[in-house]
C-alpha cells in the first residue's frame, strides 16, 4: 500500500473526491480545453474575468484522480490572482514536476502532494494537464 | 485449465519471465513478450552473420538473402498463402495498411466509398479517412451492436457499386470481438469489393487460411506474434498485388532509373525500399517457428478461456463493467471499475506487478460509441495462468477499497 | 598509421571478427557491424524490459518509454541539434527522405523546381522525382565532375525564386566524396531554399553540427553507424518542423479522431505512427554511445587514410581504375579491374574473405555519367586496418591473373 | 583457388573470352533486352528468323563472365532450334539451376558449367538472366 499512499497522497485523494470550484461555467467565462489524448482525459477550464484585474477559474470534465485533483489545486492557486502572478505560478508548479533538486521545501503544501510524480514520469502528464494549457493560455493573452 | 496446453510449461521459453518471476504480462494486446528462441535468432544473426542482402556477393550478404528470402515461405505457409511472393515486409500493421491505402488512393474518384467498421484501430481508420477526405471519397462505417458485434445486416445497404475497398479488423483490440470475415468477405467479393483483413490481433493466436478466406489483402506485426519490433507483414492476393505502389522510394526497388523516369521491380519488392531490416525479417521467421510449436486450436481455446472467466470473475464482483460481450471472442476484454478512472486502476496494479492498459486503445470512436471516455485492458497469451486471473481479481478489489 | 587511434583495439569490441577472425569487411557503406555494447543493449531490452512505450502505466512500458525518449536527446547532441524534440525516429535514411518529400508534395506548383545533385543515392533522388513529376515540377540537377566533385558554379543559376528545396549528399556513397554542405547551405539560405542533407555516409564518420551547418533537415540510419537495421533518423529543424506532415497514419500520432476528422499531434510525434520500434532506437542510442567513445577527428583521419593509401596501391598496380579522384573525401572507393566484371572481381574477393560491393550501389545515373556500368566498392570503418588494404591489392592481382 | 575454378569452370571461362555469336544485330533481328537492375549488366538478344521455322540467336552486351558464358551457352544451344523446342530447353536450363537432384548427370556437357551456382545462390541470376527473358520472349510469342 505504501506506494500507492505515495503516489495518491491524502491532498490528491481529497481534491479528487471534493473538487474545488468543479462546475460548467460555459456561458459566463471564457473556455479552454485541456485534453490528453493518450488517455482521453479531458477537463473544460473556465476562466472568469473578475470586477478588478484578476480572474476567478472553475473546471469540469473527466480524468483521472491526479489530473482532477491538479486541476482542483490549479483552480483554488490561480482563482484571484492577477494574470502575471497566475502565469508565474503555472511555471513553477510545472517546474516542480520537473525539478531534481530539494526546492520541493519551499512549494505550497497542496503543491508537495505531486511531487510523486517525479518518480512515476508515466503520470507526469496528468499532473501537468491543466496547469499546461492554462499557461498557454495566459501566455497568448497576458492581459 | 479444460485442455492439455500448459502455460506453465510455455512460460519457460520466455526469458523475461526468468527476470521478473512475478510479473503478471496482460499487455499482450499492445505487444507480447518474446521467447528465447526468436532473441537469440537475432542476435546469432547480429554478432555471427550480420551483412545487408540482395546486393552483396560475398558469403554473409548472400546468406543473409537467403534465409530472409526463406522467411517469406515461412510466413506464407503460417497464413496459408499461395508462395512467399505474396509476402511483402513491412515496419508493422501500420505501414501494410498505408501502402494499401496509399495506392487505393488514386483509384478513388469524387462520389467513391470505402467501408470499414466501427471497432477498428486508428491504424485501420485514419489511412481511410485521410484518402476519402484527399479524394472526395466518402468513409462508411459498419456500426457495432452494444454486445460489440458488426451489426452485419447493415453491411448489404453500406456497399455498393462504388465501394472501392472494406477494410475490417479480424479481432477487436479493445473487445476482443472475433469478426466472421469469412461471410463478410463473401459478401464483399459478391459485390466485387476487395478486401483489407486487419490482422494484428489474430496473427498468431487464431489459425488463418488466407486462400480459404480469400482475403486480398492481410497486415500484422511481428512484435505482437512473439516476433521483434519494427517489422510487419502485408500479404497481398496475386491479383491485387500489381495494383500496390511504393509508399517509400528509394533503393532496391528499381528496375532502372535515370534523372527523368524510374522503373519499378514488382510485388513484393517494389514495396521494400531502403535497406532491409534483415534482423527483424529473420526474428519475425523465428517468431513463426514458434508458433508452429503451439497447437493453434489449444491457444485460442487457452485465451478464450481466460477470457472468459475473466469476465466472469469480474462481474461476480458487481463493482466491475464489462465492455461489450461477443459471442466469438479472443483474449482480450475491456473494463472499468466504477467510480474509479481506468489510469488509476491501471497504477494500482502495476504497483502488483500486473501491466495492463488504461485509455482508448487506439480505438477512439468505438469508446465514444461504448459511452466510456477510457477504459482499462487486459490481453492474454500462451504464457498466461488462470492463477494470474485471480490475482488480478483480487488486486482490483483493493483498488476498490482504496478509492472508496 | 599516422595517429594515435588503435583499429585493433576497435576490432575487439566487434563480436563479428571473434565470430571470423579472417574477415575483412569492406561493405561498411552498405551497413556497419555492431559492437557488443549495441547488441547488449538490445538483448538486454528484450530479455528484461521489453514493453511498448507511450501508454502503459507499468513500470516496464514507462521505463521503455523514458529510455526511448532520452534516445532523442542522445542524438540531438551526436548531431548538435538544438534538443531532441528536432528528432524524429524514422525507419532509416530511405523513409526520412519520403518523409520530407511527401510533405513538400503540396507545396510544390507547376513550374517550381527542385534541385539535388548528380551523385545522390536513389533514396534522395527517386522520392524527389516522383513528387515533381506528380505536381508538374522539374527536377534539376547539380552537375559532378570528372573529378567526382560537385561543379558548385551552378548552383546560383539551378536555385532560382521557383527552388522549393534542395537535396544534397553529405558524403557520396561510390565516390567518398565530402561535399562542402557548409557552403551549399549559406547559398540556399540566401535564396530562402531550404535544404535536406542526406548524412547516410556521413553520420558516425565526421562531426557533424547541424546547428551551425543550418540544415534544415538531416536524415540518416542507424545501421550504417554501427547500429541495428530498422532505425534511422530525421532531423528537422524547428523553423521547418511544423510544415511536416504524416506519411503513415495510426495510432500514437493523434491528438483527437472521430469518423469525420482527426488532430495530429506535434512534430516530432505526428511522423511515428504504428507501435514504436524500441529495441531500434535503444540500438541506435547504444550506437550514438559507442560513436563518443571514439574521437571523431581520428575516425574520418582513419577512414581518409585508408582510402587514399588504397587508391595509391591501386593506381600503382596499373590494371585498376579509380572512379573519380575528390579533393576531400571519406573511406569509400569505387573501381574496377580493367577486363574484369565488378562481380566477377567481388565473387573472387569474396572468395578470400573480402566483403566488397559490386554494382551501381543505387546510384545508376552517377555511375552511367562516369560511364562505368557497374563498380567494385571498397568502404572502410574504423576496425579496418592497412594490412587489410594489402591483403586485398594482393587478392587483386590474383584477379588480373585468374582472369588473364 | 579450388573454389573459383568451380565457379569459373574452363567452360564458363570460354565462353566468357569468346563467346558464341556475340555481335550487334539489332538492324536484322529482334531485340529483347534483358536487364539485372541488381548489377547493371545488360545483354541485347537478337532473335533472327530463319528462311524455315528456326531462329539464329545473337547476343550483346555487358556482363559478368557467368552472365556472359550463360548467354553465348544460349545463343549456341537455341540456334537452329524451333520456338517450342527452344523454350523447353530454355525450361530446362533454368530448371537446372534450381533442382537440388542428380539429374544434372542428363545435362547437355556445357550446361553442367553453370551447376556451381546452385551452392552460390548469389551468382544464380547471372546464369539465368539471358535465359530468363528469353523464356518470357518465347512465351508470349510461340511462333
Ligand atoms: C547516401 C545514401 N543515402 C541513403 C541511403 C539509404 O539508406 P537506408 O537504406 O538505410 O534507408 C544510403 C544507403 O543505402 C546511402 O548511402
Ligand atoms: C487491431 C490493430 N490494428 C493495427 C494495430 C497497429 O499495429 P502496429 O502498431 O504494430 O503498426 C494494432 C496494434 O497496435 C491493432 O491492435
Amino acid at each position: 500500500m505504501n506506494e500507492l499512499d505515495k503516489l495518491y497522497p491524502p491532498t490528491i485523494r481529497e481534491h479528487n473526491t471534493s473538487p474545488f470550484h468543479f462546475e460548467q461555467r460555459k456561458d459566463r467565462a471564457v473556455t479552454v480545453r485541456a485534453y490528453n489524448p493518450i488517455c482521453g482525459d479531458r477537463f473544460d477550464l473556465f476562466i472568469e474575468a473578475d470586477t478588478g484585474a484578476t480572474n476567478t477559474i472553475y473546471f469540469h470534465g473527466f480524468g483521472c484522480a491526479i489530473s482532477k485533483a491538479s486541476a482542483s489545486v490549479m483552480a483554488k492557486s490561480l482563482s484571484g490572482k492577477a494574470r502575471a502572478e497566475a502565469l508565474r505560478l503555472c511555471n513553477n508548479f510545472l517546474d516542480s514536476l520537473d525539478s531534481d533538486s530539494d526546492e520541493a521545501l519551499a512549494l505550497p503544501e497542496e503543491w508537495k502532494a505531486f511531487q510523486a510524480v517525479r518518480e512515476y514520469p508515466e503520470r507526469r502528464d496528468c499532473a501537468a494537464l491543466a496547469w499546461a494549457e492554462m499557461k498557454k493560455y495566459l501566455e497568448s493573452n497576458p492581459s | 485449465m479444460s485442455h492439455t496446453f500448459n502455460p506453465l510449461t510455455v512460460r519457460h521459453d520466455f526469458p523475461i519471465f526468468r527476470n521478473h518471476p512475478d510479473l503478471i504480462y496482460f499487455d499482450n494486446a499492445a505487444t507480447s513478450q518474446r521467447p528465447e528462441r526468436v532473441l537469440r535468432e537475432i542476435s546469432d544473426f547480429d554478432q555471427k552473420q550480420s551483412a545487408s542482402v540482395h546486393r552483396g556477393l560475398y558469403e554473409l550478404s548472400s546468406h543473409a538473402t537467403r534465409r530472409y528470402e526463406a522467411v517469406r515461405d515461412k510466413v506464407a505457409a503460417l497464413i496459408g498463402a499461395e508462395n512467399g511472393s505474396t509476402i511483402a515486409f513491412t515496419k508493422g500493421t501500420t505501414e501494410s495498411i498505408n501502402i494499401v491505402a496509399n495506392s487505393f488512393r488514386k483509384r478513388l474518384k469524387p462520389g467513391d466509398n470505402i467501408v470499414i467498421s466501427g471497432m477498428e484501430h486508428h491504424a485501420n481508420l485514419i489511412p481511410w479517412q485521410m484518402i476519402c477526405k484527399e479524394m472526395g471519397a466518402s468513409l462508411r462505417v459498419i456500426p457495432v451492436t452494444k454486445e460489440g458485434e458488426l451489426s452485419l445486416d447493415r453491411l448489404q445497404t453500406l456497399m455498393d457499386h462504388k465501394t472501392r475497398l472494406l477494410a475490417v479488423t479480424h479481432v477487436s483490440n479493445v473487445l476482443g470481438t472475433i469478426n466472421p470475415v469469412d461471410e463478410i468477405i463473401l459478401e464483399a467479393h459478391l459485390k466485387q469489393v476487395p478486401i483489407l483483413v486487419d490482422a494484428a490481433q489474430s496473427a498468431g493466436h487464431l489459425a488463418i487460411h488466407v486462400k480459404k478466406l480469400g482475403a486480398d489483402f492481410l497486415a500484422f506485426s511481428a512484435h505482437k506474434m512473439f516476433g521483434p519490433f519494427g517489422t510487419g507483414v502485408l500479404y497481398a492476393n496475386p491479383v491485387w498485388a500489381p495494383s500496390l505502389h511504393p509508399l517509400n522510394f528509394g533503393g532496391g526497388i528499381i528496375q532502372h532509373v535515370d534523372f527523368d523516369q524510374t522503373e519499378f521491380l514488382e510485388y513484393p519488392r517494389n514495396l521494400e525500399a531502403g535497406t532491409a531490416n534483415v534482423s527483424g525479417v529473420l526474428g519475425l521467421g523465428a517468431a513463426v517457428d514458434y508458433i508452429r510449436t503451439l497447437d493453434a486450436e489449444s491457444v485460442i481455446h487457452h485465451e478464450h478461456f481466460l477470457a472468459t472467466v475473466f469476465k466472469e470473475k469480474a462481474l461476480q464482483e458487481g463493482f466491475i463493467r464489462v465492455m461489450g460481450n461477443p459471442r466469438r471472442h479472443a483474449g482480450i476484454v475491456a473494463f472499468n471499475v466504477n467510480g474509479v478512472h481506468p489510469h488509476d486502476v491501471a497504477s494500482y496494479l502495476a504497483s502488483r506487478s500486473i501491466a495492463v492498459r488504461a485509455g482508448h486503445h487506439c480505438a477512439e470512436p468505438l469508446l465514444q460509441y461504448m459511452n466510456e471516455a477510457a477504459s482499462v485492458r487486459v490481453s492474454f497469451s500462451v504464457y498466461n495462468t488462470a492463477d494470474e486471473l485471480d490475482r488480478t481479481i483480487e488486486a482490483l478489489k483493493e483498488v476498490k477499497k482504496f478509492w472508496a
